[in-house]
């Protein structure tokens, strides 16, 4: 298990090297530096302030020096912002983005195996098809125009939430019930398929011959096994709840880093985008790490081959 | 279950050797029926997928001719005869579908007369055009009247014989006309991202999955990678690296998008080379490239349509969100996503402008995912009946 | 039965590869012969690497080691295109499971006729026609049913089409994997009637792979036992099936329930431990009597012998 | 400075407003206040402040938050100069040399005392080229004596224009003499820094609130600059605490319009912008305001960039062709005027009282007929029957109505024109304009201190903001002068303004569409802000919170 | 003798988007104490269907019990609620699956698989559970049964999955057990340790079993009585050794004469042709007559009764009619007759 981790990590570190590699010749061959914006600045000042930035150096010796830097847990300067490391304008907006797409991913899964699991009970039943309906509107439906729907409804006109910022727990509610519906849609859809898949198999009819109640039947043999094909969808969308979540964070002035991803890319932030990049690419790659891991706990299948080699 | 042997009624000159008039045994009954007759019968019997299917033909249908329905431009501004709210012949006498060029708000005031002066005040000041309905008398305290105003806009405007059947936008331009030149930018977005998705994402799928061993893997290296970069960071890249536009739109779809597809089909080439009916045709000595075309094509056709069917949906999606946050298509062009970004910011005050093309782009993107679950039932012969 | 050897293996291994350091030796160093006109019978438990086999002689899969020769010329090893499809029209295979083994995008004319087209056996349409219906008739099916696809049959009409599949092409020796396991017994017969039936009409050659061991006995000539890899017994069917030596056969053929009431209730089983047979020896196949093969070691050699003697 | 168009969706970018000043707030009530107001404001702001330094700083954030914690040697009060540190000062005859008599009460939040020595430390460390700072040289360079030398390196930092004669006495030498020069010392470059806590701070300094020391109104806390959320609050250590009322101001990053007039609706903030669209919602709000603002926004036009526009009468066809009325009206629709010249209206008046823009009249008007009769004439001389120009603007929600409007109506009254619209972020349009990378080119400009010369010295041949190729002898010369021999002498100084304005559109260097203005709703019960020229948005010193009706 | 089980004229059919499948059609057979009663038949003839109604576990809501009745210990139990049945299922009657790989839950421990019915009906703790079916592994032969008891059923191989899934059946030591098919996808060794064990085990407890197979060979190891069923319909009953010896109707004589035995010389096998009616339209009258040599008109027109052939021995054909023309069974099937000479004479038509 240790080793099969380990063996991970080490992909890892590989594709984030080649991420890193990538993006950093990329930005070098566009333009744009940190003296492009309202540059009046006399030749001294900026080689002085290309030199700050290590910009005057060989693209070659640049690149080690950034790699180097990376290996450090250092992600560079700032353009944009004065003296600031791009890793404290992560830290700084990563916050709010987890706390929403974590709260998000956890009711929205949580819901959608809900309603997954009735629909998939009342099979071709009213329930079902609503529940069907619901599944296709969310996977359908832009989430701005949810986001401004739920903003003008339940803020603006019936002053049940606040209508937008971040601060109080309220603030969450709803951004957190934009972002969700995605995921709830999703995760009702596979439970349901899922479920009916399992709930017609052998082993289901083996507990029933054993005189399981229904409950047990669906709760303790059926769910389980229709929740493994779920986990595959999961990982990638949390990284997409945790990162991409610019819209939402637009519309209710949320500080989270999808919005400040977008920001450096419009004021050719290169330190930033990079910084960003990496760190999304990490994510991505842990969260699957993680996804692969929980595969193993929830599918004892796994187990053997995830140990082995 | 106890009966007696002897069956007084049984004609006794039944009881002789059935005399066989032909060999039925083997016979099969009812038209030959291939594959795909059985997947279209499937298909069919699936009410949503084939409403679904129509509706999408219509849209396609109005995106190619629905702008010459009137004779407004494209790019026919006019400041004049901006933010007109819809009208519609005929179905302008029908009050409350909406589509009779009034606009209707409710106004707040201290007393009835200040709603009503705040009201006339919002419509230009000119009072003949406005209906006024009392909603609430009010006390005198701030803000306890509120009455409901109506402006025959079209008619203050002296222009009763025009008709906007989606109203105008910020510029004056006529909204049904830049709807379907609209969608028919989206859906060619779409397509095209979805034909280049097809083509790598299944060359890539099909080479990596024939071939397995060294060059799988190796394949398969990339794709992690690939994978492991955000697809929001790719296409944010490429459209600064790239002028604005259909084609870095496209090219930024395509990018990553390929990826789920070039996956599937690997899987189930992989699936499919293990086959028994494969290794007959190798037994016989068919040839790799036979073995694929003819083999193993045919059998991902499903897979390969069916996942197109969510591809489409997903680039319309993507052009829409790129056009929302600023970085879509080039005006005066418009698409979908561009629509309703900017009808967005108006939404309060205008909802026309925004709510056809988003019902529109809901529309299409669950005639697509119906389709889609549509096609999956009909591949899987488990629906079959 | 005349005995031109038409193939001959010798010591054909095949390992796969699973992970980075396990292999499964699924054939591990095998010798036969096949006699022209013959039926080989091919039994031993799931896994035990008959299919494995049966692959590796058809070339589906390269020999880790060893030889497989057709009439004398190697099968494995450098081929030209030409000498590859000439090879291919020889040896012909019908696969176990009839649902997989069909393509069903293809209609039944289309199946057969692979074969046909990829040699060139038809000059043209017609004739490609004719001969589709002629094997469709041979193997009991109407040609009614060259339009069909394969979804529309029962199973044993599909292995009836997997067998004029192969027989388009007009094979002298057919290695049959398992042709009848997945199908009903009522149909069982069937197949296994056509089967003989072809040999005898077509002066066929069989590699016959089952597990049913009352079936192989009742179409193969001689029959071969393969336990783990290796093959443990060869002999006569009938002699084989008189005088299991190898303790490995004997639970085999003690194991088989017989439909016969009688005979059943007078069974005893044999149970089969390897363990109790282990020694430092590595045991060789050894012919304890004239075409009686048995894998055993010195040892065992001479008691299986004393054994027959005894009888 | 630039101006990055006109959009209400930074929603408190431009303008601002002294709100409600006259219209009278508390007054027409008769209801007794029973309790003093809280001193509190909520605001929003567009964007995070990147840079709190006021050597680095360049963007209008930063500027309006050292406004707010800092006072330089003066400060504006609603468009006057008033004492800040300086209590007074003394001009040499020739107006070279400057004498600043300086407070001696004022403290810096740490307790030090502000001294002449921290503004001579501070307008050197603007200027020395290893600060890398670009305002120090844009502001100070040919102002402060060698100022522009210094920066290019070419002499030490001590030879710079600025002397402490003691601690309480300021003296500057300046190259010429800069009548507006009390004004420019209100502006964020010039503030005092305390070098010992700068130069303990190092790289840190100006990153956060505990990285930043105060000598203003107010001190700015919780804040970083990635902070999405910070607040103002009263400076106790301030000279002049007494007379600031406000205790306390309150900001969070909103960027959307409509969110901002949302949260101002539930009452969560005091004031929101309001973009075009939202204003045909609002202006019968009775917190609706205009402020009336002095960024001018024009098309640049390129004469390098196509040989159309190096011809005068395609210029000038082009800076006639287009509706003004109907796009401040219909589009922008927020109080903006129509702009005919090349200097705002209510920015400078001449010496004789007039306003500048009354004394010069409309210069360039929309003329349909005479714009096409120009056009084919220009067509002509470059022997041509159509011409396709790339249009470059901004990217922002009114931007784009504003760009697709412009382009449509250039194409529709001057035939044969094709425009391609290219629409990219303030950034990106502000590095193809140093490039000269573009042919048509929207474009703004806000006043940096009070005077004819901020905006008239951008069309100057080596204007480091000209970069379209504009050269004209005449215009040159006339500014020059302005700037040299005729500098005490205010009446011919016009004058000269006055010729070089005609100038510019005679030879239609850069086409006038509007002056800005902003809509917003504002708090009645928010006093006494002001809304300035130039520098800082809003000056909040005297603001306070009045009883709501 | 007691009928532990006895079934009566039992109809079942599905509701599919084509039609009416009508899988089971009228079948009556009984089951007694210690007694073990094979099902055989060819594939879809409605053997597990037939076993599922018995337990009501058709798949809801498309399969229903149309008539019939099931009376266990005199009971009719087939109109028995989802929870009364709950009470019943796993403790009275239990099952066995055909496919050991699937009939296990892959997630759950093979323990807990085991414990569930335990603490369900016996209302154990999960300490004496856990004993109890600590004992039941030993029991089935599972060797190290505390160490596999905490293992998933992937760890296992198929025939100590398919030992599970028997014990599990037996874990309340039902009074019937209904195994279907339960060795078809084992191997002839582990299939015969699995027979024996059933075997073994229904001495000790003395529990009835029906038996579901389509091999005739097991048929003959395991079986008391044996029942042959054809389209839905029981064609045949009776003894083992009066099907096997003396098989009296043609479908019996075609799967009996399609298997060779171990002597059979070199000759054709007996086929039965063609394939299985389709049971949305069954035909008129037999069945079974299209791919039936010796059918009769008469089989064409009117469905054939049970005809007796002795005390326990029935079969549905119309060749049993005493006017119907006398029709040698084929010859492998008469070898096999022949061999067993004893019971012919009982046996022969009256
Ligand atoms: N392509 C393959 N890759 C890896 N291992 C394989 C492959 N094919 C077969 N094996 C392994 O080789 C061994 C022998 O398999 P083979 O299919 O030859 O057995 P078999 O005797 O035909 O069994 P069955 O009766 O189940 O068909 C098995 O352990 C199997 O898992
Ligand atoms: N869920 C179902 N829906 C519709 N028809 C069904 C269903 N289950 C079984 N049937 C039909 O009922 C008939 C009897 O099926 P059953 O499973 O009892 O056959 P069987 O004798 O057990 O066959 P096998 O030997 O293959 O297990 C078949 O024709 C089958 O098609
Ligand atoms: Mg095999
Ligand atoms: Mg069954």
């Amino acid at each position: 298990m240790l080793r099969y981790i380990l063996k991970r990590v080490f992909y890892m570190a590989i594709t984030l090297f080649i991420i890193a590699t990538v993006s950093f010749f990329l930005m070098k061959m566009l333009p744009g530096s940190p003296l492009s914006v309202e540059n009046k600045l006399s030749e001294a000042q900026q080689t002085i302030v290309l030199e700050k930035y290590g910009l005057n150096d060989p693209i070659p010796v640049q690149y080690v020096k950034y790699i180097a830097g990376l290996v450090q847990g250092d992600l560079g300067i700032s353009f944009q912002f004065d003296n600031t490391p791009v890793t404290d304008i992560i830290m700084a907006r990563i916050g709010p983005s987890m706390v929403l797409g974590a709260q998000a991913l956890v009711f929205g899964t949580v819901l959608g195996i809900l309603f997954g699991l009735v629909a998939a009970i009342s099979h071709n039943g009213v329930l079902d098809y609503t529940s069907t309906i619901i599944a296709v509107l969310g996977t359908s439906i832009p989430s701005f125009i949810f986001a401004g729907l739920l903003q003008w409804y339940l803020a603006v006109k019936f002053e049940m939430f606040p209508v937008a910022l971040w601060g109080t727990y309220e603030h969450t509610i709803l951004p957190t019930i934009a972002l969700l519906i995605f995921p709830m849609a999703i995760s009702a859809r596979f439970t349901r398929t899922e479920m009916l898949e399992v709930l017609g198999s052998d082993f289901i009819t083996t507990a029933r011959a054993k005189g399981v109640t229904e409950f047990g039947i669906i709760f303790k043999h059926g769910l389980r096994n229709a929740l493994i094909p779920l986990v595959t969808v999961v990982g990638p969308m949390a990284v997409g709840l945790m990162t991409g979540t610019l819209v939402i964070e637009q519309i209710f002035a949320v500080p989270g880093i999808g919005e400040q991803f977008v920001t450096s890319v419009m004021v050719v932030d290169y330190p930033t985008i990079m910084g960003l990049t990496l760190f999304f690419a990490f994510l991505f790659v842990a969260i699957i790490l993680v996804i692969d891991l929980l595969y193993v706990l929830i599918d004892p299948r796994i187990r053997l081959t995830g140990g082995e080699s | 279950m106890t009966q007696e042997n002897e069956h007084k009624d049984v004609p006794k000159e039944l009881l002789v050797p059935l005399e066989r008039k032909e060999d039925t045994s083997e016979k099969i009954s009812g038209p030959p029926r291939s594959f795909m007759q059985d997947a279209r019968r499937t298909f069919i019997k699936n009410k949503f997928a084939v409403i679904s299917m129509i509706l999408l033909v219509i849209v396609v249908l109005l995106s190619i001719i629905g702008p010459y329905f009137n004779e407004h431009k494209m790019d026919g501004q006019d400041l004049s005869r901006a933010k007109m709210p819809p009208r519609v012949p005929v179905l302008e006498n029908i009050s409350w579908l909406g589509l009779n060029g009034t606009l209707t708000s409710e106004f707040d005031g201290d007393t009835v007369e200040e709603a009503t002066k705040n009201a006339v005040m919002r419509y230009d000041n000119k009072e003949d055009f406005i209906d006024i309905r009392v909603l609430a008398e009010g006390d005198g305290s701030k803000d306890s009247a509120e009455v409901e105003a109506t402006y025959h806009i079209y008619e203050a405007q002296e222009m009763m014989d025009q008709y906007y059947w989606l109203g105008t936008d910020t510029l004056g331009r006529d909204q049904w006309t830049r709807m379907w030149l609209g969608t028919r930018v989206s859906l060619i977005i779409a397509s095209v991202a979805a034909l280049i998705d097809l083509v790598i994402g299944v060359a890539y799928g099909g080479i990596s999955g024939f071939y397995g061993g060294r060059i799988d893997s190796f394949m398969q290296r990339i794709i992690e990678i690939l994978v492991g970069i955000p697809n929001l960071v790719v296409i944010l890249l490429m459209i600064i690296v790239l002028q604005p536009g259909i084609v870095s739109i496209i090219i930024a779809l395509t990018i990553t998008g390929w990826i789920g597809m070039a996956r599937i089909v690997r899987g189930e080439i992989l699936k499919l080379k293990n086959e028994e009916f494969v290794l007959a045709a190798r037994t016989l000595g068919q040839s790799s490239g036979k073995t694929i075309t003819k083999h193993l094509l045919p059998n991902v056709a499903g897979i390969i349509i069916i996942n197109t069917m969510f591809t489409i949906p997903n680039a319309i999606f993507f052009e829409a969100f790129l056009s929302f946050i600023g970085l879509g298509i080039v005006p005066p062009e418009a698409s979908l996503g561009a629509l309703i970004n900017s009808g967005f910011d108006v939404f309060r005050l205008y909802p026309y402008m925004v709510f056809y093309p988003a019902v529109l782009i809901s529309v299409i993107m669950i005639a697509f995912n119906l389709i889609g679950d549509g096609l999956r039932d009909a591949f899987d012969p488990k629906m079959h009946k | 039965m005349e005995n031109e050897k038409l193939l001959e293996v010798k010591n054909l291994q095949k390992f796969f590869k699973a992970g980075r350091k396990n292999t499964i030796k699924a054939v591990n160093g095998i010798s036969f012969d096949i006699y022209k006109g013959e039926t080989f019978g091919l039994v031993g438990e799931s896994g035990c690497g008959k299919s494995t086999t049966g692959r590796t002689i058809i070339r589906l899969y390269e020999a880790t080691g060893g030889e497989v020769k057709y009439k004398n010329e190697s099968v494995h090893g450098k081929k030209s295109k030409e000498d590859m499809l000439k090879f291919n029209r020889k040896m012909q295979m019908i696969f176990q499971d009839p649902s997989s083994s069909l393509n069903p995008r293809m209609t039944v004319m289309d199946i057969i006729a692979e074969g046909i087209d990829i040699h060139n056996l038809a000059k043209n349409e017609t004739e490609r026609k004719n001969r589709v219906e002629s094997l469709l008739e041979t193997v009991g099916l109407n040609k009614e049913h060259a339009t069909r696809f394969p979804h529309e049959f029962s199973g044993g009409q599909r292995q009836r089409i997997g067998i004029a599949r192969a027989l388009a092409v007009e094979p002298e020796f057919i290695i049959a994997d398992e042709p009848i396991s997945a199908l009903d017994v009522s149909i069982q017969a069937q197949v296994v009637n056509l089967l003989k039936k072809l040999q005898r009409e077509h002066n066929l050659t069989f590699l016959f792979i089952a597990h049913d061991l009352s079936m192989v006995k009742y179409i193969s000539d001689r029959t071969g036992v393969m336990y783990y890899g290796n093959m443990v017994e060869l002999a006569d069917s009938d002699e084989l099936y008189r005088n299991p030596l190898h303790p490995y056969t004997r639970s085999l053929l003690s194991a088989i329930p017989l439909p016969d009431p009688e005979y059943e209730r007078g069974r005893k089983r044999f149970a089969y431990d390897p363990a109790d047979y282990e020694t430092d020896e590595e045991p060789e196949f050894r012919e304890v009597k004239p075409d009686h093969w048995v894998r055993c070691t010195e040892k065992e050699f001479e008691q299986y012998q004393e054994q027959l003697n005894n009888k | 400075a630039c101006s990055g168009g006109d959009d209400g969706g930074d929603t408190s970018s431009e303008g601002g407003d002294d709100t409600s000043t006259e219209e009278g707030s508390g007054e027409e009530t008769g209801e007794e206040e029973t309790s003093e107001p809280e001193q509190v404001m909520n605001f929003i702001n567009g964007d995070t402040i990147p840079s709190m330094d006021a050597s680095m700083v360049t963007d209008e954030y930063g500027i309006q938050f050292l406004g707010a914690t800092m006072d330089g040697l003066y400060r504006l009060k609603d468009g006057e100069v008033v004492p800040g540190i300086a209590t007074d000062h003394e001009v040499s005859e020739d107006g070279t040399t400057w004498t600043f008599t300086l407070r001696e009460d004022a403290k810096w939040s740490n307790g030090d005392p502000v001294t002449a020595h921290d503004f001579v430390y501070s307008w050197q460390r603007a200027v020395n080229p290893d600060t890398g700072s670009e305002y120090g040289p844009y502001m100070m360079g040919g102002v402060i004596k060698n100022a522009t030398a210094v920066n290019s390196g070419d002499v030490p930092v001590k030879e710079l224009g600025v002397k402490a004669v003691d601690n309480y006495t300021f003296e500057v030498t300046l190259e010429n003499p800069v009548p507006y020069f009390e004004s420019l010392t209100t502006f964020a470059t010039y503030y005092p820094l305390n070098k010992k806590f700068v130069e303990e701070q190092g790289d840190k300094y100006a990153t956060s609130t505990d990285t930043l020391v105060f000598n203003g109104p107010y001190t700015l806390d919780n804040w970083e600059s990635t902070s999405s959320s910070w607040e103002l609050n009263k400076n106790a250590d301030y000279w002049d605490a007494e007379t600031v009322k406000l205790e306390k101001m309150t900001y969070e990053v909103v960027k959307d319009p409509q969110t901002a007039v949302d949260l101002y609706e539930s009452g969560e903030i005091d004031r929101a912008g309001l973009s075009s669209d939202l204003v045909d919602q609002y202006s019968t709000h009775d917190d609706y305001r205009v402020v009336p603002e002095t960024a001018l926004f024009y098309l640049k036009l390129n004469q390098t960039g196509s040989d159309a526009l190096a011809n005068v009468n395609i210029r000038k066809a082009i800076s006639k062709a287009f509706d003004k009325e109907a796009l401040v009206n219909e589009i922008l629709n927020n109080g903006s005027l129509v702009s005919t010249g090349f200097v705002p209206k209510d920015f400078v008046q001449t010496p004789s009282g007039e306003d500048f823009r009354e004394a010069n009249g409309d210069l360039v008007t929309h003329d349909v007929e005479e714009a096409k009769s120009l056009w084919e004439k220009g067509l002509e001389e470059i022997g041509k029957d159509s011409v396709t120009l790339e249009f470059l603007a901004g990217d922002s929600e009114t931007a784009k109505t504003m760009n697709e409007y412009l382009a449509n109506q250039l194409q529709t009254n001057l035939p044969g024109l094709t425009v391609e619209l290219k629409q990219v972020p303030f950034e990106q349009r502000l590095d193809l304009d140093t490039n000269m990378d573009y042919q048509i080119q929207f474009a703004g400009w806000g006043p940096d201190y009070l005077d004819p010369y901020t905006f008239l010295n951008l069309w100057l041949t080596d204007g480091g903001n000209n970069k379209m190729g504009f050269s004209n002898e005449k215009y040159d010369s006339l500014l020059e002068e302005t700037a040299t021999t005729l500098a005490q002498d205010p009446e011919a100084r016009y004058a000269n303004f006055l010729e070089a304005e005609k100038i510019l559109a005679e030879q239609a260097a850069v086409a006038p569409i509007y002056q800005s203005a902003s809509a917003q709703l504002v708090r009645p019960s928010v006093q006494d802000v002001y809304v300035n020229a130039f520098g800082p948005t809003y000056e909040y010193k005297w603001a306070s919170v009045g009883a709501e009706e | 003798m007691s009928k532990l089980l006895e079934v009566k004229d039992l109809s079942v059919s599905f509701n599919t988007y084509s039609g009416e499948v009508q899988a089971v059609r009228g079948v009556s057979f009984d089951v007694e104490k210690g007694e073990t009663l094979a099902i055989v038949g060819e594939s879809g003839s409605g053997k597990s269907v037939t076993t599922k109604a018995l337990m009501q576990l058709l798949p809801k809501p498309q399969g229903q019990i149309k008539s019939g009745e099931i009376l266990f210990e005199g009971n009719d139990i087939a109109n028995y609620s989802n929870k009364q049945m709950q009470k019943i299922r796993g403790k009275d009657m239990s099952m066995v699956f055909q496919d050991p790989m699937t009939s296990l839950n892959p997630t759950m421990k093979v323990g807990n698989q085991i414990m569930e019915g335990l603490i369900k009906h016996r209302n154990m703790a999960r300490g004496e559970a856990k004993k109890k079916a600590i004992d039941l592994l030993e029991q089935v032969g599972i060797p190290h049964p505390v160490l596999r008891l905490n293992q998933y059923p992937h760890q296992f191989s198929g025939g100590m999955r398919q030992r599970a899934v028997v014990a599990i059946a037996l874990a309340c030591n039902p009074k019937v057990l209904i195994a279907d098919e339960p060795t078809t996808a084992l191997d002839v060794t582990i299939q015969a340790q699995i027979l024996d064990l059933m075997k073994d085990i229904q001495r000790e407890t003395d529990s009835a079993i029906v038996f579901i197979t389509h091999d005739l060979g097991v048929v003959a190891n395991v079986a008391d009585r044996v029942a042959v069923m054809y389209a839905g319909k029981i064609v045949e009953i009776g003894k083992v050794d009066e099907i096997f010896y003396n098989p009296k109707h043609p479908y019996t004589w075609g799967l009996l004469g399609s298997m060779p035995t171990l002597d059979s010389e070199e000759e054709e096998l007996f086929t039965i042709p063609g394939s299985p009616p389709d049971m949305l339209n069954p035909p008129k009258g037999d069945a079974f007559a299209p791919r039936n040599e010796f059918a009769l008109e008469i089989d064409t027109k009117m469905e054939p009764p049970m005809f007796k052939v002795s005390d326990t021995h029935y079969a549905a054909s119309w060749l049993l009619h005493k006017d119907a023309p006398k029709m040698e069974p084929p010859a492998s099937v008469k070898r096999r007759m022949q061999g067993f000479a004893s019971t012919d004479d009982k046996d022969g038509e009256k």
